[in-house]
């Protein structure tokens, strides 16, 4: 139940060679105001070798990365690479040193094509023009490895999915000659196929003698790559480990020190009682094809697909977040006419965005700032605001949910990306709402917390509140919902119950319109 | 534990407000004291009751401008503005059918509404087909202004009632100038719209991230607009200050009140691409200002050597700001 | 106000406030100033100008930081002659006399402030100058010619009195009015209108400019379009105008010597601390018709 | 397979440009066509090259202004740049003791080398401290004036060489003058560099995103600065046009013409916060205006009326921009 899409990988590629270690971290501290993101870490890595990079939110592993590539200047310890000192002053020298990065926030430029985000770090050059033709085939060639083949390497990135955006970024990191391969969580939006595709490239450079750090909070993934495997908790190095030798309850205690029973909970006494939303026939700009579907109060419903199937694109139509959406919406037997997410937040329907960073949280302001925003009337007074009530309601939100953070003023830009999730759940938790809309509510967030996550889950439905939660994550799907409804190339092809949930038909629903085609 | 931390907080937040906008504050007394030492006059009462007429104009646009600038909007239609709206108060003031009260009620009234009437299609135009405010109100900046001529037949309007030229020149405690206390006081009021009501917290939000904002369910485009119209009102009111204190009105004054205003509420602090700033910060970037204008004059310098170290002294107290910030960032730390 | 008395062995400050000294006229005025009161020796000249054309603001600040340096003579230009009527006032009210020149404050604000309506004046009269040069266009062109008149900045006093002046003019000659537009006292916008005046009405026999710089531009929009028939006056005499109407490209323009001008608005104001005068009347200032005659 | 998409992808890529870049330019055909039809003379080839001669510096000007604000830049000195630039070039040109080639030579390279230079200490000072462009240009913009003035002592540089004089009145085919095919020639130069060169796309890609182009291991700041050392450079060719149009240098000339070439390049379809643009666009954009500046003369408004249909035609151009991006958005879908 736990892994049902393994496609497990032959490890003869894997066979780890003379350990020949080209990075070497000793005693590497990272200080932040007011936190202390790397604290003694030692860490190395191998030729040839997948290392897995592994712990909680806000553990330091984002922090380790951006030092080891430039972006961050450690403030104690020394780093060598080929047993010599190695002091990265900026992201070219590592570029230079031969380390590739796709960062856990994306980096692209909108407005370019696909192709010149690939090459952006050496355009082709012709004289001194660039050579445009070479461009666009070398990228063809390197986005079919990545798996993004129905796409024109001349497309504008604005025009992509966030899983697409993925995946360029990932054929950023391969465009030229790399020693050291880091992946900040870059199947955190992928589905199975994709994810497949990616592994199975990973071994190959593997095989080349590219060495490759890896973070992830799918644990499944841990076997099927890695070689060894890092655990930090709280900036601190807690082991390293060859994957062989590891199990996902020891992994889960190491990150979160102590035992978890299950993954998924599952609350079987929750039922789901009397319709709550009823949406008939919506369909928006861009999208022909009809959409209906109920919720109940206290249900559960997942949403799965394939990238790009238009799962977000109609929550965002039914939460008014884009230009006229029509169809009917009814909420407790009610029609609402949306039209606004104002609109939408009034009557009771809320979106979590998958986007944190653009369409969630405002970077620049305070978690309290943050979370007081869906409900400014709770916490003011005749359009005078209460800065009292503020803190104390971001406190509980930040206690209630173990957000890690210095202070409830701290900047939400400081933060580490799962601890920004939290905040944004938060922040949505904190207007009470008839109706819940997460969009990937689990991106990027360590298992720890998913799990806090999935109990907030049942605790909304226990309540009586519908819950819509679209994910790529098909097993946390399998494990939370009680239904789940698969969209495919803009359609609904499917609609199971929980008795009858079993990931290869999903996979057949969410694949069908695009077999069809 | 949380009461210590709140305490704590509140220290930091003490000195992080010292740092952040006390911060020009030293620039400006580095001003002061170098000015008084070089020109004996300069620290007079007279001297100091002139100044702080001189600035109270731009004081007042500025603190509107800072509204639009925290949003990372701009607004360059003010100064024409400025002309069009005294073209209009003027009529009603100098109208002969009208008691003087009766005008002088008019005045005001018409012009801080066609203010805000400017100001609020600056602000739906922008937002309605979202285009850069820069060039819809470029856009006003000529209409304004060709209104203004037109209306006028391009005449200057004065003989204004001597009761309100009165209280134009009227100075309270020998050093306060009745329009500087205008100034004052919309600087306080608008400190606290922006610090303690919903309408501020969301004016910075939608600096920062406006789309976060929209997907959290608030109307942003009425915030916006209404931040524009505020604009647009505070130049009706620096209008009306402006005919207080020349006695005049002209469909040719104002040239060149945006770049002044922009320039104090930069200097002050507020960042250009929005979401950060304060009005303490501008009423301090626009006393800078005032001071350099008039220390310099005092101490005899000739007019293209002002303009050149009025230019330079705009660039370094900016560039002395980002030091502030990052002292302040390391105190932090 | 006593603070503003000074000892009698004191030699006098003298405050000169122009307008702006990007504008020649008034820098060629500063630099002459400066060198007569140096010549003199028995005053201290202080010489203040405004940021540009239109920043009255400054003006008015300039006259309020001459009260408070405690000058005794402010000589003004006002940059608007109904709005720097209040702050003369304010000048006179703290014991500082006040003359007037370049462009008279107006009258009416004059009256309502409180002070004569024949305040001193020392200048030229811009609407006779104006005259005086579109006259000599008009004999020129003769009855019937057809002209432009380039206008100074809308809203400017000056600009207002020598549009009057050449109106005054077409009217006596008979000349036929085709276009009258601002071109804000600007070259590269004076060429630009010029050109697209030429277009609209090619047979222009003659241009009347508000000042030089406007006339430059129009020289120079008819050098591009190759017409040589079409007579151009201007007003100021500035420097690169000598050469133009030497070389028959511009007819004539107003000569008009601000030194000059200073410097009787200075011994005016001497006679009247002395005692000798009354703050009234017109000292006018010589204009003279600047054609190829007076250059040789 | 490929072949198609890219043939597909060829198609659509034109049909992108026309929207794009030609969608202005049925503006600027109706416009045409209007005038055409209500002032008979308007359409003379006299009057075409005229208009020509009357977009040519605002052209430049904004091709260089085109550069900077694709970065999200603004460049608020050009105009007082290009009076101090004048001032030097002209006092090279009329150097007596220079023959006349090279004091040509000679002021053509100061006048550029001195708007580089400036350019260059914008970027510089904007990219080191990380201060808002909009300051540091307002900034220089009194600089660059101020130093014109105290160099100049605000006299008229004239008596330029015949020979040059009689270049910048010389028509080409009737219809090109000299100094519209320099500026045709840059607005060509320019989209080169924009479209096929690195640099070009590193422009593009900061406009876009400057954060991620940095973790790519660019030099941003190089990059950036280099842009506005180009706007710098422009400014200095766009002197030598005025020069050789007016047959002047003064340290006056050039106020307000940031704003001419900023509506320009926005009219031109050019987003104000960076990324997106074309020269083409600024190109029929400067057009726009010019003819419009043109036309309205020619069918008889007056200033005022003039200045206020300018002033919504900017507002309207770029309205109808927006349904055009809306046109080409659904056209891609
Ligand atoms: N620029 C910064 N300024 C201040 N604090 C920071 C900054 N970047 C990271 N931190 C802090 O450093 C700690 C480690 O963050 P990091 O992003 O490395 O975590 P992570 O292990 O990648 O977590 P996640 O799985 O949530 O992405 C966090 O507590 C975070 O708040
Ligand atoms: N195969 C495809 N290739 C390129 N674009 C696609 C493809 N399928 C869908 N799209 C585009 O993707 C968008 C739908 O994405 P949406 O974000 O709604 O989907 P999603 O299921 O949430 O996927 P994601 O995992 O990307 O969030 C549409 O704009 C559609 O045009
Ligand atoms: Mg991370
Ligand atoms: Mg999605």
């Amino acid at each position: 139940m736990c892994y049902p899409i393994d496609f497990p990988l032959s490890h003869e590629s894997g066979v780890l060679m003379a350990a020949n270690k080209i990075i070497e971290l000793k005693n590497i501290s990272l200080v932040f105001p007011g936190v202390r993101a790397l604290d003694g870490v030692d860490l190395s890595i191998e030729e040839g070798e997948i290392h897995i990079l592994l712990g909680e939110n806000g553990a330091g592993k984002s922090s380790l990365v951006k030092t080891l590539c430039g972006v961050y200047t450690q403030t104690g310890g020394t780093m060598l690479m080929d047993g010599k000192e190695y002091a990265p002053r900026n992201p070219l020298t590592a570029i230079n040193s031969g380390i590739r990065v796709v960062y856990q926030e994306f980096n692209l430029l909108p407005y370019l094509s696909i192709a010149e985000n690939i090459f952006f770090e050496k355009l082709p050059k012709k004289g001194c023009l660039v050579d445009f033709k070479k461009l666009y085939s070398d990228a063809a060639a390197i986005m079919a490895k990545v798996g993004l083949d129905k796409v024109s390497p001349k497309t504008l990135v604005e025009m992509l999915g966030v899983a697409q955006m993925q995946l360029v970024e990932i054929a950023k990191a391969l465009s030229g000659h790399s020693r050291i391969l880091i992946l900040d969580e870059p199947t955190a939006t992928l589905m199975p196929d994709e994810i497949n595709t990616l592994f199975e490239l990973l071994m190959k450079l593997k095989a080349e003698g590219v060495s490759i750090i890896y973070i992830s909070h799918r644990l499944n993934e841990i076997f099927r790559i890695g070689d060894r495997v890092t655990v930090l908790r709280n900036g601190q190095l807690v082991a390293t480990k060859k994957a062989s030798e590891l199990d996902i309850p020891s992994i889960v205690k190491m990150m979160v020190g102590r035992n978890m029973e299950s993954e998924y909970p599952f609350d079987e006494s929750v039922t789901p009682s009397s319709p709550l939303l009823e949406v008939k026939n919506l369909i928006y700009q861009g999208n022909p094809h009809p959409k209906s579907f109920t919720l109940r109060k206290g249900e559960i419903l997942g949403i799965a697909g394939l990238v790009g199937s238009g799962r977000t694109e109609t929550m965002r139509a039914l939460f008014g977040a884009d230009t006229k959406a029509a169809g009917q919406i009814f909420l407790n037997g009610e029609e609402l006419h949306i039209t606004s997410p104002k609109n939408a937040v009034e009557k009771g329907i809320c979106l979590l965005t998958e986007d944190r960073k653009q369409q969630g949280l405002i970077l620049e302001m305070s978690c309290v700032e943050n979370t007081t925003i869906t409900d400014l009337k709770s916490v003011s007074f005749r359009g005078f605001l209460n800065r009292e009530k503020e803190t104390e309601a971001t406190e509980k939100q930040i206690s209630e949910m173990n957000i890690k953070t210095p202070g409830i003023n701290q900047k939400t830009l400081h933060l580490s990306g799962g601890n920004q999730q939290k905040i944004l759940i938060g922040k949505w938790l904190y207007r009470d709402s008839e109706v819940f809309i997460f969009d990937e509510p689990t991106r990027g967030i360590d298992v720890g917390a998913k799990y806090e996550i999935y109990l907030l889950l049942w605790k909304l439905a226990s309540m009586g509140r519908g819950i819509i939660m679209v994910s790529s994550d098909l097993p946390e799907l399998l494990g939370v919902c009680h239904r789940i409804l698969v969209f495919s190339d803009g359609k609904i092809t499917g609609e199971l119950d929980r008795k009858e949930f079993d990931p290869e038909s999903i996979l057949k629903l969410s694949y069908s319109e695009y077999l069809n085609a | 534990m949380t009461s210590k931390i709140t305490e704590n907080t509140r220290w930091r937040s003490l000195i992080n407000v010292f740092l952040k906008e006390v911060g020009i504050g030293v620039v400006l007394l580095v001003l002061v004291v170098a000015f008084s030492l070089a020109a004996p006059r300069f620290f007079s009462v007279l001297n100091v009751s002139n100044i702080f007429t001189q600035i109270s104009i731009n004081t007042v646009i500025a603190v509107g401008m800072t509204f639009v600038i925290l949003l990372g909007g701009i607004d360059l239609s003010v100064g024409s503005v400025l002309a069009l709206c005294s073209i209009i108060a003027g009529k009603a003031l100098t109208n002969p059918s009208l008691p003087f009260g009766t005008a002088i009620v008019l005045a005001v009234t018409l012009s801080i509404a066609s203010g805000m009437l400017i100001g609020f299609f600056n602000g739906f135009i922008s937002e309605t087909w979202k285009i850069h405010s820069f060039i819809v109100t470029l856009g006003m900046l000529n209409i304004a202004r060709g209104l203004a001529l037109q209306i006028s037949h391009s005449r200057t309007i004065f003989n204004f009632p001597q009761i309100f030229k009165d209280f134009g020149t009227t100075t309270y405690f020998e050093v306060f100038p009745a329009i500087f206390l205008i100034a004052l006081a919309l600087v306080v009021i608008g400190t606290i719209i922006l610090r303690k009501t919903v309408f501020g917290r969301m004016i910075f939000a939608i600096g920062n991230n406006e789309e976060s904002v929209r997907l959290s369910g608030h109307n942003v485009k009425f915030y916006k607009v209404m931040a524009y119209t505020i604009c647009g009102g505070t130049v009706g009111i620096a209008t009306i200050m402006y005919m207080l204190r020349m006695g005049i009105a002209s469909p040719i004054l104002g040239v060149g009140f945006e770049l002044n205003a922009i320039a104090a509420v930069v200097i002050g602090g507020t960042s250009m691409s929005g979401g950060k700033g304060s009005l303490i910060g501008t009423f301090l970037g626009a006393s800078i200002m005032g001071v350099l204008n008039n220390g310099l004059l005092l101490i005899g310098m000739g007019d293209f050597a002002r303009q050149i170290v009025t230019g330079a002294i705009i660039i370094l107290a900016v560039i002395l700001d980002t030091y502030r910030n990052k002292l302040s960032a390391k105190f932090n730390a | 106000k006593d603070a503003n008395k000074k000892n009698n062995d004191d030699p006098l400050v003298v405050g000169l406030i122009m307008k702006s000294l990007a504008n020649e006229f008034f820098m060629a005025m500063e630099e002459g100033a400066q060198a007569y009161a140096e010549k003199d020796g028995t005053f201290t000249l202080k010489t203040m100008g405004m940021n540009s054309e239109t920043d009255f603001d400054s003006q008015v600040n300039a006259v309020d930081s001459l009260i408070i340096q405690g000058v005794d003579l402010i000589v003004l230009a006002p940059a608007d002659s109904a709005g720097m009527v209040a702050p003369v006032k304010r000048a006179i009210d703290a014991g500082v006399t006040v003359i007037n020149f370049d462009v008279t404050l107006d009258k009416e604000a004059l009256r309502a402030a409180g002070l004569p309506e024949e305040f001193l004046f020392v200048g030229p009269d811009n609407t006779d100058g104006a005259e005086m040069v579109g006259n000599y266009l008009g004999e020129a062109l003769g009855e019937g010619g057809k002209v432009f008149i380039l206008e100074g900045n809308p809203g400017a006093d000056n600009a207002k009195q020598r549009k009057n002046g050449f109106m005054k003019a077409i009217k006596t000659h008979g000349l036929e009015l085709l276009a009258s537009n601002t071109a804000h006292w600007e070259t590269e916008e004076a060429n630009t209108l010029m050109s697209n005046l030429l277009t609209k009405h090619p047979d222009v026999q003659g241009v009347m400019c508000a000042n030089d710089s406007m006339a430059l531009g129009v020289v120079r929009a008819l050098e591009a379009a190759g017409r040589e028939d079409v007579l151009v006056v201007g007003f100021d005499n500035i420097p690169a105008v000598k050469e133009l109407i030497l070389n028959d490209k511009m007819l004539a323009t107003v000569h008009m010597d601000g030194t000059e001008m200073a410097v009787l608005a200075f011994n005016a104001g001497f006679e009247i601390i002395e005692g000798k005068r009354e703050n009234l009347g017109w000292v006018q200032s010589p204009l003279k018709l600047a054609n190829k005659a007076f250059f040789k």
